[in-house]
């Protein structure tokens, strides 16, 4: 008897891993391309992008916030960080005959974008914390500033012929593995070492689940709230100079929308939007949820309308199904 | 006709991994008051949440009135002439009085409208009835807590329910709101309401109460009329075990000043509160409700803003603009609101416990997660915290034992001067007593004390000094030897004139 | 093999699967124009009786463009029809591809890119050749007037999109090569969308600033204004669309828009398969196949209908 | 001294209003074209498909919930009333040879395209209330179906050519003022009366601020949640019918991102995002805040791209402004 109890409990903590397991099988029984390595790293390498902001948005959900900013910050990035490796060569350079060396070059363009990006999480961090206007405001309002200054910087033209250096970082690949599923990986673990083995991520828990007790017990509220969106914002920088690279070029409508597939991700994996709960690895089963959905969506040649409403249908049945166990638990 | 009213037989309820009542009999006679006593966690407000429809028990049956019902939910409890005041307030704080009392049964005129002008005249009526001086069209965040609390207490009056269910309706309320609750009560009483009263207060149960059931870890253990009780009967019953003391109070040496207080000020709340605090000493705040005790000691943890006045530490001056710095300068503070400041519902016994002491437990920037476990065994263990494991979510904890885990946090800080707020409220008898016994231990260690309380005995039983305060205004300090409740109660109510002697002492 | 939506020919079942030719097709995203185009090629591939379409939507998002393509080469395919979300990406494109074969549809690559690779094409029209016509147009309308002061409303479509930024730029410096002056009265986008268009047009009608002419980066955002213009009874405006939709073309005919510029999206998907269909099969094609834009107004409608 | 307290109390109790006279202000300096009849008439009729979102997604926000699923259902709602009133001498007809009688027409298409919508309010309601998935979560996924079944539903094409009478709805004025904005006001009225004189309201109240006290006050939490969801979808459904008729054709795109400007709106307006807290005159200061907004920079010729920058600021700056008040009042 004890034993059944066990199990029980541990299918009911595992929910989401299941309901991924359970899409897995469908996936590979309808299509035999699903469990081919090709197609499996195909699968990581196009999630890869949307998976940092998953990563992202993660804790700013985890400290009952959210970011719908991210997206734009995508793009801001990609753009400021294309705009200084283009190849000399092209006539309609941005800046007319900039040509770093390749070792610097490259550097300042990636370290240039995620500065562009990471100091609008700064910016709406300190907004939310010192003016305490609702998350969902402040980046929906930076979201719109941000996508703007994109345009405004590049005047809505792509902006191509990025330098082959440059395009390695998101092409290329270590032995086999996509350089871009390596960022992946490197960064679930740095998310979930800061969520359980640092202070920043008891406080990040803490704060989500009762500010003002939080703000009692000692912790900066403040200082972490900062933290929080720094960190999200920087995912997405990161992301997005990824993106630049990998596709080769930067535009300002790049990562249109990319926040509602991580915020989604990130609650399909057991995030709780009432703040305080959840896991990473629940994140990133729910970044392969989606992902396995695309992409067996995809394999099965459906129809794209039918894939919209067979992946709305899935998210909403994956938190379904995920709820359930705490609806028996509570 | 059986002769009782409501009767709940064999009622088992499984949380999971908690079997919380374990086949609970329970029976109650019309038109009494009757007191469902228990440690804290055992079982009483889930017996009660089960009886009003809040939680669905795992098995048993409830005889009402002779007639077997199945409560689904709030409103069949309602329907059948049940109404709770619950422990943990639940008010709707951004809505007004009048719209809390009848939330849910407004009164309507042509079948839809909200008859608004009845409303406010039915609340108007009902207040009054109570002797409650609340404005109807007041928002429930303006009220002071023990306000809130009284609302609640009209609310469920105003059911004009045959049983009324009151779970430590006195826990937020000080003296003279008691005192009119108990009035309330009588009056129900006449009227042939039956009361069911679940209270920590063991006075107010010999007071109030004409039979008791008593609860020990989901079981019954025995019910009889309080006639034929005493408060040393009733406590083993509950505790399974002797008490020995209730305030345990040695005086030990007391030490040189810590904490200097001046001209402190908060805004409106209080004005010109000055004191010093020994190491060794405890300090007790004594007044009514709304005299602004709460305020002083988050005005001194940085929560609330200083608008006046200086504080120093051990001689030196310290600028503490929230409760970070103030924990840094050796302070600490167990907060009078355990659900809005207190606690984090959804983390674990052990992330609560050790909340305030992460600076302790950082290696460079990783986490000694060892140690954590160690120090929370260690002190959840020593405070006896009734949990199934540290993993729980506090939020299931029964409401003392998360009183008890912020305890935990507090004493891990180890704090040089601790500022208790209300520190036994909601606690049964037997942690009552191990808390005093822990806050004696600390002043014998040499640390400083202070401690807000609303309970006469507890005040008098455990503080060096006094310290009185009528509505923002400090009227004196008493020391140990010339305090009795009289004296209190006249500092706290009529205003004294500061006694620099006193002050002295 | 990948179930598809495929366009295999069922008649003929008897022929082998390894027989078939498949044919990958990658689109930016679904609006009416690029649903006709792909049932041409559709349409198109139910003539040969061995070639098979595997059609993909990337919703305007490169990255999944890029996954196609990845799927389409693990797929075996023979060629791979692309029409790109980013015309920047070309280069990603083509590496993705590899050994397979790449033809290019309705969105013009980077064409030095596409110049240097020896086994991609491009079958379409020059966006900037439509602003041309749309200019040509209106110079001709405009002919007659004295003062070479055109006051012009603009709609653009989605910003960062290349074919808003040719046909903007097309429109307005050929006007301006042709003689004219151009006085911006209102240009802003309405993201290709008739509502938007026509919210804005009435509320620029209301500033009362004159305008003679409106143009349209496409056909809904002239149909939009045309509504506007019409509670405003200013019809007298000539509005120019470019797509020569089914509403366009009955706008023309009530005489309410001036013209239109019809892109042959048929044309470019019939034209694109044969494209991809040969060089599956090791033909060697031209590097570009132009599809012409035409104009259209009241004189040539018969044409069109 | 008594005096002074009032007109402070008054201020911040109405800096909403405040902060919209400001702007009303600066724009008419700007821009004398701005105070004229007929732009303020056009300002109401732009926004008055926004503002009947903006009514609707206040009574979820208010519960404590949002509804990512308005923008599709305006989509859903006008392609299903226009495929059913399209004049049947257009060829490409989506019923061929549908021709209703005007009488019959004009209503069958009208009920036809608000029921098509608002089933997905029951349909979401539900899903929130009996599985208690996050809100956020269960409308990001019918955003994503409602859209993909607009899509489906006409292939992608637009359904034009709607006969006259139809469009007359959307497009008419009575006494010169514009049918839209009559219908906006006249749902101004009913959100008001619903919240302020009817249990409902009192109840969406209670749920928002405190759902547990909601439920333990014996209030049908779940029936009033579907409710909320029913009545936000109806707005959106009518919404989607008026844009129908207002540009006289029917597309699966329509509506796109509406949802955003009309939480932006709410928020703006007051709402509070941790429920029970909000006013229905404030959704209305928040809508013309950003009609003004939108009008004014299109007015003075902004461009495209600074004009997002400026509303996204406008947006962050006026909830800021209307928080400080709170800041003081707490
Ligand atoms: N929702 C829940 N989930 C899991 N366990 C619960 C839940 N609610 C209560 N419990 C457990 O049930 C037991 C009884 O709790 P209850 O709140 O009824 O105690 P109580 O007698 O009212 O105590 P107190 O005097 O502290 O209020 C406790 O062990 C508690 O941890
Ligand atoms: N949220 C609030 N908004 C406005 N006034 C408040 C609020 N909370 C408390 N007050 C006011 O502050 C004063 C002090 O209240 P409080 O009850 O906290 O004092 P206290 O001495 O700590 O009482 P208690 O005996 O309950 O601990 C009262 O006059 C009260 O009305
Ligand atoms: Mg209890
Ligand atoms: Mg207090």
């Amino acid at each position: 008897m004890n034993k059944s109890f066990d199990v029980k409990k541990f299918a009911s903590k595992n929910s989401i891993y299941i309901v991924l397991i359970f899409l897995i099988i469908v996936v590979t029984i309808a299509s035999p391309k699903f469990l081919t390595v090709g197609n499996i790293i195909n699968l990581f390498t196009t999630e890869s992008i949307k998976g940092l902001l998953a990563l992202g948005v993660a804790f700013c959900i985890l400290s009952k916030g959210i970011d719908l900013s991210l997206g734009s910050i995508v793009a801001l990035s990609a753009v400021v960080s294309a705009s200084l490796i283009q190849n000399p060569t092209y006539s309609a350079q941005m800046f007319k005959g900039l040509d770093m060396p390749i070792g610097i070059g490259v550097p300042v363009a990636i370290v240039a974008g995620i500065l562009a990006g990471t100091i609008f999480g700064v910016i709406n961090g300190a907004l939310i914390a010192y003016t305490k206007i609702p998350p969902f405001i402040a980046t929906l309002g930076s979201m719109v500033v941000v996508r703007g200054l994109a345009m405004l910087y590049t005047n809505a033209y792509p902006v191509p012929m990025l330098k082959n250096e440059f395009k390695t970082v998101g092409q290329g690949n270590i032995l086999g593995i996509p350089n871009l599923l390596i960022i992946l990986i490197l960064f679930a673990l740095i998310a979930w070492f800061l969520l359980n083995h640092t202070k920043f991520g008891k406080n990040v828990y803490a704060i989500g689940g009762n500010d003002v007790a939080a703000r009692v017990a000692g912790i900066k509220v403040k200082k972490n709230i900062i933290l929080v969106y720094t960190w999200s914002s920087f995912c997405a920088a990161v992301a997005g100079v990824l993106l630049a690279a990998r596709t080769g070029s930067g535009i300002a409508t790049l990562g249109l929308n990319y926040e509602l597939d991580a915020i989604a991700a990130a609650t399909i994996g057991g995030v709780s939007h009432n703040g305080g709960v959840g896991r990473i690895g629940g994140v990133i089963a729910g970044i392969l949820i989606l992902g396995v959905v695309n992409n067996g969506l995809l394999l099965l040649g459906v129809s794209p309308y039918i894939q919209q409403i067979v992946k709305g249908l899935i998210i909403v049945g994956a938190v379904v199904f995920d709820m359930r166990k705490n609806a028996k638990a509570a | 006709m059986s002769e009782y009213i409501l009767e709940m037989l064999d009622v088992v309820k499984v949380f999971p991994g908690v079997k919380a009542l374990k086949g609970v009999d329970f029976r109650v006679r019309p038109g009494t008051v009757h007191a469902l006593m228990g440690e804290n966690g055992a079982g009483k407000s889930t017996l009660m949440k089960c009886l009003m429809g809040i939680t669905q028990m795992t098995s048993g049956k409830i005889v009402l009135k002779d007639k077997e019902v199945n409560i689904k939910d709030t409103l069949s409890a309602q329907e059948q002439g049940i109404s709770m005041i619950h422990q943990e307030l639940n008010v709707v704080t951004a809505r007004s009085v009048s719209e809390n009392i009848w939330l849910g049964r407004e009164p309507l005129k042509n079948k839809i409208m909200i008859d608004h002008k009845k409303m406010k005249q039915d609340t108007l009526e009902l207040l009054e009835k109570l002797h409650m001086d609340i404005n109807p069209d007041e928002l429930m965040s303006n009220l002071t807590v023990a306000k809130m609390q009284m609302v609640e207490i009209a609310k469920a009056v105003s059911f004009n329910a045959d049983i009324v269910i009151m779970d430590e309706p006195t826990s937020a309320l000080t003296t003279t709101e008691a005192e009119q609750l108990f009035k309330i009560i009588n009056n129900l009483k006449s009227e042939g309401v039956t009361i069911i009263y679940i209270s920590h207060k063991m006075d107010e149960i010999f007071r109030i109460c004409d039979e008791i059931t008593v609860l020990r870890d989901g079981e019954f253990v025995g019910s009889d009329y309080s006639a034929n009780m005493d408060i040393d009967k009733l406590i083993s019953l509950m505790v399974g075990r002797k008490l020995t003391e209730m305030f345990p109070k040695i005086d030990c040496e007391i030490g040189e000043t810590i904490l200097k207080v001046e001209n402190l000020a908060s805004e409106d709340s209080f004005h010109n509160v000055s004191f010093e605090l020994h190491k060794g000493e405890i300090l007790g705040f004594a007044g009514l409700v709304g005299a602004g005790r709460t305020e002083i000691v988050e005005t001194i943890f940085g929560i609330r803003p200083k608008t006046e006045g200086h504080i120093s530490i051990n001689g030196k001056e310290v600028n503490i603009n929230n409760p970070y710095d103030a924990l840094k300068n050796g302070l600490c503070l167990l907060t009078e609101d355990r659900k809005k400041m207190g606690i984090i519902p959804v983390l674990s016994v052990r992330d609560n416990t050790i909340l305030s002491s992460l600076d302790n437990y950082s290696k460079g920037i990783k986490l000694d997660h060892r140690k954590i476990q160690c120090d929370t065994e260690e002190y959840i263990d020593k405070l006896n915290v009734k949990t199934a494991d540290y993993d729980t979510e506090i939020e299931s904890l029964s409401g003392g034992n998360q009183q008890k885990v912020l305890v935990a946090r507090a004493l891990l800080t180890n704090p040089d001067i601790l500022m208790v707020d209300e520190p036994t409220r909601g606690i049964d008898v037997g942690a009552k007593a191990e808390i005093h016994t822990l806050l004696t231990k600390l002043a014998g260690e040499g640390k400083a004390i202070i401690m807000i309380s609303s309970e006469m005995p507890e005040v008098l039983g455990m503080s060096d000094r006094i310290l009185t305060m009528h509505e923002g205004k400090m009227t004196g300090i008493i020391s140990r030897k010339d305090a009795s409740q009289e004296v209190i109660m006249k500092y706290a109510t009529e205003g004294f004139e500061t006694n620099e002697e006193d002050n002295n002492e | 093999g990948g179930k598809a939506t495929t366009t295999d020919n069922s008649v003929d079942d008897g022929k082998g699967e390894n027989e078939k030719i498949k044919i990958g097709l990658t689109m930016s995203s679904r609006d009416q124009f690029l649903s006709t185009l792909e049932t041409a090629v559709k349409d198109a591939a139910k003539k040969q009786d061995n070639a098979e379409i595997i059609a993909f939507d990337a919703e305007n998002d490169i990255q999944k463009q890029l996954s196609h393509i990845s799927s389409f080469v693990s797929q075996d395919c023979g060629a791979i029809i692309v029409n790109l979300v980013n015309t920047d990406t070309t280069e990603e494109i083509l590496k993705a591809a590899g050994d397979v074969p790449v033809v290019f549809v309705n969105r013009l690559p980077n064409q030095p890119i596409l110049e240097e690779s020896d086994n991609s094409s491009f079958v379409g029209s020059d966006e900037y050749e439509a602003g041309q016509l749309q200019a040509k147009y209106l110079t001709e309308y405009f002919k007659d007037k004295d003062d070479k002061e055109i006051n012009y409303v603009l709609f653009m479509g989605t910003l960062g999109l290349q074919h808003t930024n040719a046909r903007t730029k097309a429109v307005k410096e050929t006007l301006e090569e042709n003689g004219f002056t151009l006085v911006k009265q209102f240009e802003d986008t309405a993201e290709f969308d008739r509502a938007k268009a026509m919210a804005k047009m009435q509320q620029f009608i209301g500033t009362g600033k004159p305008f003679d002419v409106v143009i349209g980066n496409n056909d809904e955002m002239a149909l939009g204004a045309i509504e506007a213009l019409k509670s405003a009874n200013r019809l007298e405006v000539p509005v120019v669309g470019i797509d020569a939709t089914a509403n366009a073309l009955a706008a023309i005919e009530a005489e309410e828009m001036a013209c239109s510029v019809f892109q042959d999206a048929g044309g470019q998907g019939s034209g694109a398969f044969d494209f991809a269909y040969k060089m599956a099969q090791g033909e060697k094609v031209d590097k570009y196949g132009w599809i012409p834009f035409k104009i259209v107004s009241l004189d040539n409608l018969a044409d069109f209908k």
